[in-house]
């Protein structure tokens, strides 16, 4: 045993709670440690308190709603919840240091980096202005970001996202602290972006021998940089061990479902080589935006014309599933709103069994829409938050003239078939889960009895778990009706898992479209072979609980 | 910025024409005679044809309103029918006082309101908060010419601290000047700090909630290097913005407060003028603020690059 | 236009704050607060009360009006041929205008005719003018083609327009044209630059002004100056007002309410009192146009419904400063009589029911009466009330129109019906120096001429008994005939007579040697 | 995705908190239903007639039968007060009302068309570039004094203001998932103004009426002390300050008592805007 060392961070059973006349418990007394040279993930779902963990060990829960009401945590042996708010503030930045999620709104957007990074030595040490540049651009040359004199002088938004994490993480490791916690940081980025990320914590990590909490949603990313794991589950800790130790023998049924749930990246086998009738087929799209605010023309600056979409041409053939992959700005999500008619094309056609909707309007479009629906990404906003869901549900049916009637019995129909309750057709949206809800948008397509459904990012907003729900959900319905599905996601293994065709975008173009299994297994082009490089996790295989590589007994 | 601002301006001229338009048939479509303020009201109606005819009174609307705008196209506003003086030497006297007032009323408002607004959001839901809170709803709640009474009768007439009425200009001396103009000056920010200052407060809550905060807090940093250097730049825009549209509620209180206190203002003119009928004189100085307004939010938009980067560079 | 709205804001921006308004107060400065701002300088036009307080400041008459509303030589003596018919003026020495040029008989003549041209009573008179002749530069003569022995008394008359004297080339300003050069031959110079119209006009002492001898009365004798300047000033608020006289910022309030003047008693630096001699007559105009108050028995029982008491101790408060009588021409005037007294004596009840039971036996069939109230003007806001209350009480149907001064000014012209913007009744006062006799008087004017005084009252008789009074020889047959107009004015209820009030100047305590007048006079007045 | 949620889920839980409206909006919601109730029954509760003269009772101090003196024209000040809450109350309503019952299609047309945009929002901008006061001024001075009048003068510069706010409103909410939907089923623009997005206003809606209530009773005074508002024979506060200004110094009860009565109610009013505000800002309002 390591007696003798001190953790840098020990929570010891950790009780949180709101404040006001009915508390509810966040924390029903969580117990880890994190010693100094390792990195502990803390991982687990929405609501699962592991945010609230990091923001006691920071003090900075807001007090006045979230307050803990026992047990201690303590950095280094010192108890952070009995410290004064001084001695919290001087523990801040040089003992203990944060880096957050956002890396686009956790940099103060109107001071310059330089300015921002230097406050954490003018917070805790006493330096001379010189020194302190000097300092600064140290510390831009240890994250290794570029050019330090220029980053310097910039504001956050001249920066890219990852140029942005690499300053806050640069600021929180510049007084050398002995714990860093680290919210999801790099859940906000691409996968690329991600991978290098990873890997600089965990270089920085090892020349400096501090301590890391490291939290995340994302196994594969617990794959890639735990040292231990540590499970949560609304507000308690389900397990906790040694990273290979818990992926290949989760002690918890929890845990173990939380495994089975994550996809694979490797595509199963084609389902037959049916080809079906094409539905629909788009060719030449292209759409270019006019960046022009006033706030641009302030400066005097002409309108910036960027093509999202450039002269993209694809088939979508009956009961197939055609999956959009990309980053953020490859113009996936633009492709599919051109689909659908929400962005006017700039040119190209868009043939639905043969006839051209990209240009019509009124009546025509009308029939169309009717045949095309649309699965959003984020729930919470796609249903109207004022009306009961039966509303939300027969608004497409009854503008096409069904009556009531029909429309109640069939939605109640369809509510079985996403796997929810008939009875609920009379609440509102907010009492549905984010996962129900997605549901509902879903019975809400359906009722349109579309031929093909575009789920864009569908899955992207939800848990892992219930993200395997709905994407068995979406691929049963499609096998059923034999429907078309156009399906636009960052996520190659969920693309692995639903598509028969994949098609790879990168900035506005297609790099390479084929069979799922083949482009995926054997990326033909660099941009595609270094994407799936770059997916968290690679090395290790969920569904065989082993690290990847290693034959499976049989 | 230079071509933004020319953009911006030819942005104004229909806003503008608008109101002159408006104007115009407001006056001309509403009864009144400015020719029985001249003659008095002891004048019989041959006395009052004589002076409607020798005023142009009884042409045509189209053709008064085309004499109208061809003038100001010129830069000609026009002469006061009342006085036969031009009416842009008229506002030329009363704009001083005015814009004394409203920078002075500006300032006051600043000086109070922010510090009140952070705190109050720095104190969220606690007794502060309530009281800056309350103390401000208050400063709106009691019109204006009441806050000036109990203002004149308090400082200036029991207390005898300062003049109870009267402007002197600046350029008499800065300690008659200040004198004169700090209790209407007080008297106006009354309302105005409270909108500002709950204007702040709501900003700086939602400011405080974003995740920079967050980091600075994280950093270790003082708390009033977080509320001032951090929170309340990101701020400023609303808080900006609500100076720029409150111009116009700065004017409604100038009105009221120049009578109060008898400081010989745009805002007593222009009572006068609508009550006296002087046509010119009313359209000159409503379309003059209307362009005040435009003007202060122009330069309210261009300021906002002066608080946000993004502005400037994106 | 947005660009010259700009330049324009920007300069006058720049103007104003570098314009240095010498405003500091001095000690031979006198500071008058007024009762309501000066705006139209045209003193030969308007009819406005502060204009002519300024017309006589900055011009001068031929002849004046003691205290004792005597005739007095003041520019002018004049001499009247044995016929009555000829009129001779003759200047005095050292008459000046402002611009250095002496005063002519053509500058007289000139001046007249512009006078004429305005006042209603001047107009008459040249009715009866033959010619004007100037004999020499300090002579001229009147020509008359029958008698008219008011001539002397309109032309010292300081009501509606007094018929003041200017230079030539501004007394040929075409009629109705605005005269804005204020040269003049009175003892104060105006200084346009620091004019600020409803603001502040200042006046300086007019070096070459040369004082008559005897002492100053009324608006005659010698107009002694002893202050530098006189400064006017307007502000909006009487309460600020009085702070400012009691603070020592100003040292003469034109005009305090009554109600106020407890304020003003607890102070031994101020003081106050009446100095306008005659009151001013608080007057319910009947329009004799429109039903109801077109049927003379419904407009007498309105007259018995109003009552003066209770109008003046609303809108004064206090009976020390009214006066509560039957004549149309001032209380205390010479041609003052108890004529038609009837429809006012008894107590209110008695007339109330006086007035119930006339209007039931008259034709009044409900029709409401559209009384129109100023909300601007102080005294004027409540006798429309009172009155309405009243009306209401002996079956009259009703509506008050609130309205500002302005509006019902304009309003109380239009001959139309109610529903098309015109009126039965609204009140205003009139000064009793400007109703005083038939001739001036417009209140009674009967000839229902479209062009005449609000109201248009149609009665023959009257017209000929004014007639009558205009060509009367003496003052006993003068007043004969104002005694009859007098009670045919009640008998037809022409209009309501709502008593006389007296108004109220303060002043710093220091001051001394104030002119009581018919306007406030700041000749005489010294420290 | 992180566990902030349940952070802002616990801090919107504790402001939704509905049922427990703080002390000082109780306090605000019952003065506020005085003062209706007082205007809404003030023929039953006033001892006299508002308009009922009394030539030798003016002026009179506070006493057993005047309960706050008498004014200028010996009318009951106590009376008055009561029947000034009525004329105020209307005022207040009918502005905020009437400025939304017109703003509103308005604002809707602005934020759906973008057409009708540019015109409407210029012609907007220019009313607002007007300031308000010298707007009503000219309107009830050049018109005709009167209750309707002055409503409409203190209507028509606020018109713009809940144009804006619900062209804003319009406009963020048109580019919603949930909107975006509704056009793919189909759903024609007017349907969904009528439904998505004209419900999606009436949040900030009524908090803006509120605030209208209170500036219009606040501009209502400020009219009658310019001597341009309600016909003097109609008691309202700013009628009844506007009188008694001139007797401050002796009688101040003429102008305290209105005032004092008048700074309640807007105070009541606006903290229950606040109040209401807080708790229909979407920002507050629950997601997860």
């Amino acid at each position: 045993m390591k007696a003798a060392l001190t953790p840098a961070l020990s929570v010891r059973n950790l009780h949180v709670a709101t404040t006001g006349t009915n508390p509810t418990e966040i924390l029903k007394g969580i117990s880890f440690d994190v010693n100094p040279g390792e990195i502990v993930c803390l991982v687990g779902e929405s609501g699962s308190g592991k945010s609230v963990t990091s923001l006691v060990a920071m003090d900075l829960l807001p007090k006045q709603e979230i307050r803990p009401t026992g047990g201690a945590v303590l950095l280094n042996g010192e108890d952070i919840l009995t410290a004064t708010p001084a001695r919290t503030k001087a523990l801040r930045g040089a003992e203990m240091a944060m880096v957050f999620q956002e890396p686009m709104t956790a940099l103060n957007p109107v001071l310059r980096i330089g300015l921002q990074m230097e406050e954490v030595f003018l917070a805790h040490r006493k330096m001379t202005g010189p020194d302190r540049r000097q300092a600064v651009f140290e510390a831009f040359e240890a994250v290794q970001l570029p050019n330090p004199p220029r980053i310097y002088d910039s504001f956050p938004h001249q920066l890219s996202g990852g140029q942005r994490q690499r300053v806050m993480i640069a600021m929180a490791l510049a007084l050398k602290p002995r714990l860093l916690i680290a919210d999801e940081p790099t859940t906000a980025l691409d996968v690329t972006t991600q991978k290098q990320i990873l890997t600089l914590i965990r270089q920085l990590q090892e020349e400096n021998g501090t301590a890391v909490l490291f939290i995340t949603h994302d196994m594969g990313v617990v794959v890639d940089i735990a040292d231990r794991v540590c499970v949560m589950r609304n507000g308690e800790v389900m397990e906790t061990g040694p990273v290979h130790e818990l992926l290949a023998a989760p002690k918890t049924d929890y845990t173990r479902s939380l495994l089975a749930a994550i996809p694979s990246l490797t595509p199963p086998e084609p389902a037959g080589e049916e080809r079906g009738d094409i539905v629909l087929e788009v060719s030449a799209l292209s759409k270019e935006f006019r960046l022009g605010n006033p706030l641009a023309r302030l400066i005097g600056k002409p309108d910036h014309v960027v093509k999202a979409v450039d002269e993209v041409s694809f088939c979508l053939r009956r009961g197939r599933t055609l999956g959009i992959v990309g980053e953020s700005g490859s113009g996936k999500s633009t492709v599919a709103r051109c689909v659908m008619r929400l962005e006017d094309p700039s040119s190209g056609a868009i043939l639905l069994d043969g006839h051209d909707i990209s240009t019509v309007q009124g009546g025509a479009l009308m029939r169309a829409r009717k045949r095309l629906q649309m699965v959003f990404q984020d729930p919470n906003r796609s249903l109207n938050p004022r009306i009961p869901i039966l509303e939300s549900l027969s608004e497409g049916p009854m503008n096409y003239g069904e009556d009531r009637t029909s429309i109640h019995a069939r939605a109640a129909e369809v509510m079985e078939i996403v796997g929810l309750d008939p009875t609920g057709l009379l609440r509102y949206p907010h009492q549905f889960s984010g996962g129900q809800r997605q549901r509902i948008a879903i019975a809400r397509a359906l009722l349109m009895e579309p031929e093909i459904i575009v789920a864009d990012e569908a899955v992207s907003a939800l848990d892992v778990s219930v993200q395997a729900q709905v994407l068995d959900l979406l691929d049963q319905i499609r096998r059923e009706r034999n429907l078309s599905m156009l399906f636009i996601t960052h996520d190659l293994r969920v693309a692995a898992q639903i598509c028969d065709e994949v098609m790879v975008m990168r900035n506005g173009r297609v790099v390479e479209m084929g069979p799922a299994s083949e482009v995926l297994a054997n990326p033909k082009h660099p941009y595609t072979a270094a994407l799936i490089d770059a997916a968290p996790g690679r090395s290790w295989d969920f569904v065989a609980g082993q690290p990847v590589g290693i034959p499976v007994p049989s | 910025m230079i071509h933004y601002f020319v953009k911006r301006l030819l942005m104004a001229i229909p806003v503008m024409f608008f109101v002159a338009v408006f104007v115009f048939l407001l006056l001309r479509l509403t009864p009144g005679d400015p020719a029985i303020i001249i003659a008095g009201d002891q004048a019989t109606q041959a006395q009052l044809e004589t002076i409607r005819e020798n005023l142009g009174l009884d042409e045509p609307l189209l053709g008064q309103f085309v004499t109208w705008m061809g003038n100001l196209m010129r830069g000609d506003f026009g002469v006061s029918l009342i006085s036969q003086k031009p009416v842009l030497t008229l506002i030329g006297q009363r704009i001083g006082p005015t814009l004394s007032l409203a920078l002075a009323a500006m300032s006051l408002t600043l000086f109070f309101a922010l510090p009140l607004g952070v705190m109050a959001a720095w104190r969220h839901g606690k007794l502060l908060d309530r009281a800056v809170m309350i103390f401000s709803v208050l400063g709106f709640s009691v019109p204006v010419f009441v806050t000036g009474y109990v203002l004149i009768s308090v400082f200036a007439v029991n207390l005898q601290l300062l003049p109870v009425q009267g402007y002197r200009p600046l350029s008499e001396g800065l300690v008659p000047f200040l004198q004169r103009i700090f209790l209407p000056a007080l008297a106006l920010a009354s309302i105005y700090i409270a909108l500002v200052s709950r204007m702040t407060r709501a900003s700086m809550l939602e400011i405080l909630q974003e995740d920079y905060v967050r980091t600075a807090r994280a950093k270790g940093l003082n708390e009033s290097v977080v509320l001032f250097r951090h929170a309340l730049r990101n701020a400023a825009i609303p808080i900006l913005t609500i100076v720029g549209t409150g111009f116009a509620m700065l004017i409604s209180g100038v009105v009221v407060t120049e009578s109060v206190f008898n400081i010989p203002g745009l805002g007593r003119l222009v009572v006068d003028a609508v009550l006296a009928r002087d046509y010119p004189l009313i359209q000159a100085i409503i379309l003059l603020t209307a362009g005040i307004y435009v003007l202060i939010n122009l330069l309210i938009d261009l300021s906002y690059a002066l608080t946000d980067p993004r502005v400037r560079y994106q | 236009m947005t660009l010259s709205l700009r330049s324009c804001l920007l300069a006058t921006a720049c103007v104003a704050s570098m314009l240095a308004l010498p405003g500091f107060t001095r000690a031979d400065d006198l500071n008058v607060v007024l009762s309501a701002p000066l705006r139209s300088l045209d003193a030969t036009t308007s009819t406005a009360r502060i204009t002519r307080t300024h017309g006589f400041m900055v011009y001068d008459t031929l002849l004046g009006l003691d205290g004792d509303m005597k005739v007095q030589p003041e520019m002018a003596s004049y001499a009247v041929s044995d016929d009555n018919l000829v009129y001779t003026f003759t200047l005095r020495d050292g008459l000046t205008f402002h611009d250095g040029t002496p005063v002519t008989a053509a500058d007289c003549i000139a001046s007249l005719k512009r006078w004429a041209d305005h006042d209603g009573a001047g107009g008459k008179m040249m009715g009866f003018v033959k010619s004007m002749d100037a004999s020499s530069d300090k002579e001229f003569t009147i020509t008359l083609s029958a008698p008219f022995g008011q001539l002397p008394d309109l032309l010292a008359k300081p009501s509606p327009i007094p018929a003041f004297i200017l230079p030539k080339r501004l007394a040929e300003t075409p009629k109705g044209e605005q005269i804005t050069d204020m040269t003049g031959s009175g003892p104060f110079m105006f200084v346009a630059d620091e004019f600020q119209p409803g603001v502040r006009a200042v006046y300086e002492k007019f070096d070459g002004y040369v004082p008559r001898d005897e002492p100053a009365s009324g608006n005659a004798g010698g107009k002694v100056v002893h202050f530098d300047r006189v400064i006017w000033e307007v502000m909006p608020d009487i309460q600020t007002a009085i702070n400012a006289l009691r603070a020592g910022d100003v040292d003469y309030l034109e005009s305090l309410p009554t109600d106020l003047v407890p304020l003003v008693e607890m102070s031994d630096t101020i003081d106050y009192g009446v100095i306008k001699p005659v009151g001013s007559q608080v007057t319910g105009q009947f329009n004799h146009l429109l039903p109801p108050f077109d049927d003379v028995d419904v407009r007498r029982a309105a007259m018995y419904a109003l009552d003066q008491e209770q109008i003046l101790m609303t809108a004064i408060g206090n009976p020390k400063y009214f006066t509560l009588c039957a004549s149309i021409y001032g209380c205390s005037v010479p041609l003052a009589s108890e004529a038609g007294s009837e429809y006012l004596n008894g107590s209110a009840d008695e007339r109330m029911a006086k007035a119930k039971e006339i209007l039931a036996a008259s034709d009044y069939d409900g029709t409401p009466v559209l009384m129109l109230q100023p909300t601007d003007i102080a005294v004027l806001q409540a006798p429309p009330i009172v009155a309405a209350e009243r009306l209401r009480e002996a079956g009259f149907n009703v509506e008050v129109a609130s309205m500002d001064w302005a509006t019902l000014s304009s309003r109380r012209t239009s001959m139309e019906p109610v529903a098309d913007g015109g009126w039965n009744m609204f009140f205003t006062f009139w000064g009793v120096e400007g109703i005083w006799n038939p001739l001036s008087s417009v209140l009674i004017d009967g000839t229902g001429d479209p062009s005449a005084w609000s109201g248009w009252r149609k009665s023959d008789e009257v017209e000929a008994l004014r007639a009558a009074y205009v060509a009367a020889p003496t003052f006993e047959e003068q007043k004969a005939a104002a005694t009859q107009i007098q009670q045919l004015v009640y008998d037809q209820a022409f209009y309501f007579n709502g008593g006389e009030f007296m108004s109220l100047s303060a002043w710093s305590a220091d001051l001394d040697g104030i002119v009581p007048g018919m306007v406030n006079q700041f000749w005489g007045i010294h420290r | 995705m992180t566990d902030m949620i349940s952070v802002r889920a616990a801090r919107a839980r504790r402001l939704l908190a509905l049922p427990r409206p703080g002390w000082l909006t109780v306090a605000a919601i019952v003065v506020l239903a005085l003062i209706v109730l007082a205007g809404a029954f003030a023929p039953l509760l006033a001892p006299f007639e508002p308009t009922e003269l009394n030539s030798m009772m003016r002026l009179k101090p506070a006493d057993a039968t005047h309960w706050m003196g008498t004014d200028s024209y010996g009318r009951d000040l106590f009376s008055r007060v009561l029947y000034g809450a009525r004329i105020s109350m209307i005022v207040g309503f009918s502005t905020a009302l009437g400025s939304l019952a017109i703003g509103l299609p308005l604002g809707l047309i602005a934020g759906w068309f973008p057409l009708a945009d540019g015109v409407l929002m210029r012609i907007m901008d220019g009313l607002m570039a007007i300031p308000g006061i010298l707007l009503a001024i000219a309107v009830v001075a050049l018109t005709k004094a009167g209750l309707v009048t002055v409503i409409i003068a203190i209507m028509l510069p606020e018109i713009p203001q809940v144009v804006r706010l619900v062209r804003a409103r319009v406009i963020s909410v048109r580019n919603e998932a949930y909107v975006e939907a509704a056009r793919l089923l189909g759903t024609s623009s007017t349907r969904i103004i009528w439904r998505h997005l004209l419900p999606a206003t009436f949040g900030p809606m009524i908090v803006q009426g509120t605030y209208i209530y209170a500036a219009a009773i606040l501009t209502e005074a400020a009219l009658s002390f310019l001597g341009v508002g309600i016909g003097t024979e109609t008691p309202t506060w700013g009628n009844i300050m506007a009188e008694g200004r001139l007797y401050f110094a002796l009688t101040p009860s003429l102008v305290f008592w209105p005032a004092v009565v008048l700074s309640f109610c807007i105070l009541s009013i606006n903290i229950l805007g606040d109040a209401l505000r807080d708790s229909l800002d979407p920002k507050m309002k629950a997601r997860g």
